[in-house]
């Protein structure tokens, strides 16, 4: 969805977030999440203090605040939505700069605003400090099952594959005097991008066939092992943690 | 003794239709080093990716070592049969030169610093060593088909099939490649379309045209056969004189 | 339709993932009859396609933003359970290393775009491709059926968000507005679809799950006598009928509707709303259980709501049924006339 | 005259960092045969894909035909130079043969009969009609490469640069390659592993190492300079006698 869905996401660095393994962070930040959602949307302080935790986290992670912002354009269908909303929600309006707006979508719109955007800076915390393969390995000792994790990691595979012989037929298009300049070459595209499915998974299938002669079975032998220490999953545990102590501090505040 | 290799009345067609394979028959024994010899399209290629089961059979046999090729012996056949495919592309995939040459060995549960010796010694004869920690596809063609042949070498295979191992390197690294695979001793099966390599590497030498195997003997011999050579697209090169 | 963290209420965000869960286990041990270690390899790069296709994004006016969906593309190419775990697999990538979608509402969003979308399209095209054979048959119906799946997707989700979303809404407009416009993103689908499934089936027929049937039976022959060896090829099994499937999706739709709609209506999440607003959920709860008419709704630019939103189901089916029709009169000629060819090379 | 090409302190570095060429420096005359030598990851690709502006220099100039290679010459530039891949499968990437070999003068505004004329014409040359209607990626390697010239061939460039081009050829079919060459009145610069077929074909020879042109002289010459050819990994094969 939107723009920039590359790898690219990944900024390699070697802080203590980037060192904790995989799974660890995967289980922090769905919880993390899952503690956000569950906020209640008026404890505006509780929101604040959660975005105090990203902003900290993010440091930690030496992941500059340019580089998340530039990430969160994902959200941006999501706003549009919720600003929609105080206009097409129903109940008691208020009125603002001349139009009457309904209050309960306000409220609604700040709810999703507040909690998406928590939820995509956390993703984008998690992705830019894991390496693809990296996530694969954590997934697994998660014990997400082999068969899911198998057709991930060929998935990941083939986005560089796709990428890959994308690349190389334009470079081969180009070199024969094709330039792509108006809608008179769209067919040329069309016509090419029917044979890159078959040619990206027929280069993946004789790539995996290789695989397979050399011994392959399905799992990719690990050669780190991959264990979290006691300490490790502590570390993991401080932002969800931290959160959820947010949450019960906000609420013992209110009641 | 149970031959290295043997293929019965192997035809093979590809999903869309193209027949490649019109009934292969071959013996190949233990320690053999053997030419497989023929113009482009001939079917090597499909042939030699039947020997370790990537393409089954659409009719007859192949045995490797008295064992049949068929679904629950495939691990095993794929331990024995080493195979080295004509484009380097095809056989790298991991990201750095040093994980794609570990794969192998790392499959059949080597690890440790055994591993480590044997992914180091691969490269080492294919005078790779030194781009160990690149990423295979950023090396030049010829470098990536030595790296290909190290991750087979990695794996000491007691049969080695390679398909058109020669093609891409340069001269040097040519004769060294002969001189590794005199130095091995495995069974060897070579795709070659370059004749004086083949007469040189190899004793006995057969030609797969057509789908079919044409000849089957000495290389000198076949090699001298001009009405057979003439027929299946074969010549010796310019300025070639058999020693 | 990728739905952030935030959108639906907890019990809601839990409920669906529970069954998403239920779905994708499910799924797991059908997917073991569609796939051997050489398609292993398809269900990735389906993955990695449907990903891509994911990327084309329409607005959409007064809902969400509307992409394309991939689901019916996946369960044609690979198969219907093997396509709810492709799909399952593009939105953990997504929500985890893309961080798009949120990660509460993953259950949500597998449930819609992989449970429904795969099951709607796979039903629809299993049932056209069954009255009918042929390539052509194939590629019509995968067009026919990608076009359903989406508006089919889409009404899940307005009901969804009926149910358990975080704003209140009025169903009947969104269900218009939704219906309405992913008719059109589904008539791109269907095209992206069929013409995927065309190029696929033309070159490499192996590959396409449903139409494994159709790969035409091999004669060999060995060139030492020239003797002709008559030979079927070994697999190319009947694609398997619709059997459980479609039992199966009702029990997972039901499913769907009871576990999500006990947990809204006994409702965990008085943390979060005001009296009134629970008022409206159980108001639309019985709704939902009741099938109350969505008339009930008011109305847009004078058109009755609920009306509006069934004329965009009508027109849905209205599409779809005359395709149906049109390509069913087309393959059962376009079929007779394979049948001779095959005759001759027989 | 103006050269055909001409290279002058030609320096690049892959994005990755790893400098491949330090330097080059070259000119070739109008409908000259030159051939490119050099040990494997010495630069010869890197050098041919700057010769029709593929690669951008990083340093130093490329002059064709006494165009400057640039950003707003590039197409009158790719329509004089004829480049084919050392890996056919960087070349070919429509549906069919024909549509593939048809690309290239179609963009030249070539339509109709004409173009039909030329498919079939440059197909004939490499002896692939057969396969007009097939998708390139279902042919054999061999098959591929000689679909790769073709494409080339079919747009009738002034000069022609080829990576390779006779490796994975049957012997055959290497001989036509070399007739095809010297019966074109065009510019060509032929990087090759395959020292007789340089011998037989080009009359003068550069041998790039380590990404500097490290000779530059008369194949003959250059080939009976035993000190030069072991510096750089190249030697000659098994059973020549240079005729
Ligand atoms: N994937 C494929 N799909 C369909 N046909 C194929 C495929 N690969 C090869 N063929 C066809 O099968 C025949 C044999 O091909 P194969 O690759 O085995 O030849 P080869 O002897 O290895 O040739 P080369 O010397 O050019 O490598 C050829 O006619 C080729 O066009
Ligand atoms: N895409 C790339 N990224 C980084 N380095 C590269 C890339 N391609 C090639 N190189 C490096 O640049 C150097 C020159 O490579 P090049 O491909 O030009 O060699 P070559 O002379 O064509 O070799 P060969 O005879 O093996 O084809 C090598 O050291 C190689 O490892
Ligand atoms: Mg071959
Ligand atoms: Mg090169």
């Amino acid at each position: 969805m939107g723009a920039g869905h590359h790898h690219r996401i990944y900024l390699a660095g070697d802080t203590v977030v980037h060192r904790l393994p995989p799974q660890c962070k995967l289980v922090a930040v769905a919880a993390f999440a899952l503690v956000v959602v569950a906020t209640p949307r008026a404890w505006v302080g509780a929101f604040g203090l959660y975005a105090l935790l990203l902003a900290v986290t993010a440091r930690v992670a030496r992941v500059p605040f340019a580089f998340v912002l530039r990430r969160m354009v994902i959200e941006i269908p999501f706003v549009v939505f919720a600003v929609a909303l105080p206009f097409i929600g129903f109940g008691e309006r208020v009125s603002f700069l001349g139009t009457a707006l309904s209050v309960e979508g306000l409220w609604a719109a700040w709810n999703i605003l507040a909690k998406a955007s928590l939820g995509v800076i956390a993703s984008v915390l998690l992705a830019a400090t894991t390496e693809p393969r990296a996530m694969l390995l954590g997934a697994q000792r998660l014990r997400l099952p082999s068969l899911l994790v198998q057709i991930m990691m060929f998935m990941l595979r083939y986005m560089d594959v796709i990428v890959d012989e994308m690349r190389r037929m334009r470079v081969a298009r180009e070199s024969r005097g094709f330039v792509a300049r108006d809608i008179r070459h769209v067919p040329v595209i069309a016509r090419s991008a029917g044979a890159l499915f078959i040619r990206s998974y027929e280069r993946g299938e004789r790539v995996h066939l290789a695989m397979l002669s050399r011994g392959y079975t399905g799992v990719m032998p690990v050669i780190g092992e991959l264990t979290a220490s006691f300490r490790q999953w502590l570390v993991a545990g401080m932002l969800p943690g931290a959160a959820l102590l947010a949450l019960l501090g906000t609420w013992g505040l209110t009641s | 003794m149970t031959p290295s290799l043997e293929v019965s009345r192997l035809a093979y067609a590809y999903p869309d239709g193209t027949q490649a394979l019109f009934g292969v028959n071959l013996v190949i024994g233990r320690g053999e080093r053997v030419a497989l010899l023929g113009p482009n399209g001939a079917g090597k290629t499909t042939l030699v990716m039947h020997l370790n089961g990537i393409l089954t059979p659409g009719h007859g046999t192949v045995t490797v070592a008295g064992l049949p090729v068929a679904k629950d012996s495939l691990r095993e056949i794929r331990r024995r049969v080493g195979l080295v495919f004509q484009d380097p592309d095809d056989q790298l995939f991991m990201p750095t030169v040093r994980e794609d040459v570990a794969f192998g060995p790392a499959n059949l549960g080597i690890g440790g610093e055994e591993l480590e010796r044997r992914v180091k010694d691969a490269l080492e004869r294919v005078g790779m060593l030194e781009v160990i920690d690149r990423p295979p596809h950023h090396l030049s063609f010829g470098q990536r088909r030595r790296v290909a042949v190290a991750t087979v070498l990695a794996m000491s295979p007691e049969i080695l099939v390679l398909d058109e191992p020669s093609s891409n390197l340069d001269p040097a690294s040519r004769r060294e490649l002969a001189e590794i695979l005199r130095s091995l001793d495995v069974t060897v099966l070579m795709v070659t379309h370059d004749l004086p390599y083949a007469m040189e590497l190899c004793d006995r030498a057969l030609v797969l045209s057509g789908g079919v195997i044409a000849a089957d003997g000495p290389t000198r011999e076949i090699l001298s056969d001009a009405a057979l050579l003439a027929a299946h697209r074969l010549e010796l090169p310019y300025g070639f004189a058999p020693p | 339709m990728h739905v952030p963290d935030g959108f639906f209420n907890v019990a809601v965000s839990i409920s669906a993932g529970a069954v998403a869960a239920a779905g994708v286990a499910v799924c797991l041990r059908g997917a073991r009859r569609e796939l051997d270690d050489r398609t292993a390899p398809m269900a990735g790069l389906v993955a990695a396609f449907v990903f891509a296709v994911q990327m084309l994004n329409f607005p959409v006016a007064a809902g969400t933003s509307g992409h394309l969906l991939g689901g019916t593309l996946a369960a044609i190419l690979v198969g219907p359970y093997t396509a709810v775990l492709c799909m399952a697999v593009v939105l953990l990538v997504q929500g985890f290393f893309f961080a798009d979608g949120g990660l509460t509402a993953l259950g949500v969003n597998i449930t819609l775009m992989g449970l429904v979308a795969v099951a709607v399209g796979w039903t629809v095209f299993r049932l056209i491709a069954r009255s009918a054979r042929g390539r052509g048959a194939v590629v019509a119906a995968s067009f026919v059926a990608a076009l359903v799946s989406v508006p089919a997707a889409a009404l899940a989700f307005t009901l969804l968000f009926w149910i358990g979303g975080t704003a209140p809404i009025e169903v009947g407009t969104v269900a218009a507005a939704m219906g309405g416009v992913h008719v059109l993103i589904g008539v791109g689908e269907g095209l992206i679809t069929a013409v995927t499934v065309s190029t696929v089936l033309a070159v490499r027929p192996d590959l396409v799950y449903g139409a494994r049937g159709l790969a035409s039976p091999l004669v060999l022959r060995d060139a030492d006598g020239d003797t002709a060896v008559p030979h079927r090829s070994p697999e190319a099994p009947e694609p398997r009928r619709l059997g459980w499937f479609l039992p199966a999706g009702i029990v997972v739709a039901s499913l769907l509707a009871g576990v999500v709609s006990f947990f809204a209506s006994s409702s965990p999440d008085g943390l979060e709303r005001v009296a009134e607003d629970k008022g409206f959920i159980k108001r639309a709860v019985d709704h939902a259980l009741s099938g109350q008419p969505l008339a009930d709704y008011g109305e847009v630019g004078g058109i009755p709501v609920g009306l509006a939103g069934l004329i965009g189901v009508t027109v849905t089916l209205a599409v779809g049924v005359t395709l149906f029709l049109l390509v069913r009169r087309r393959t059962r000629s376009g079929h007779e006339s394979s049948n001779k060819v095959d005759g001759v090379s027989a």
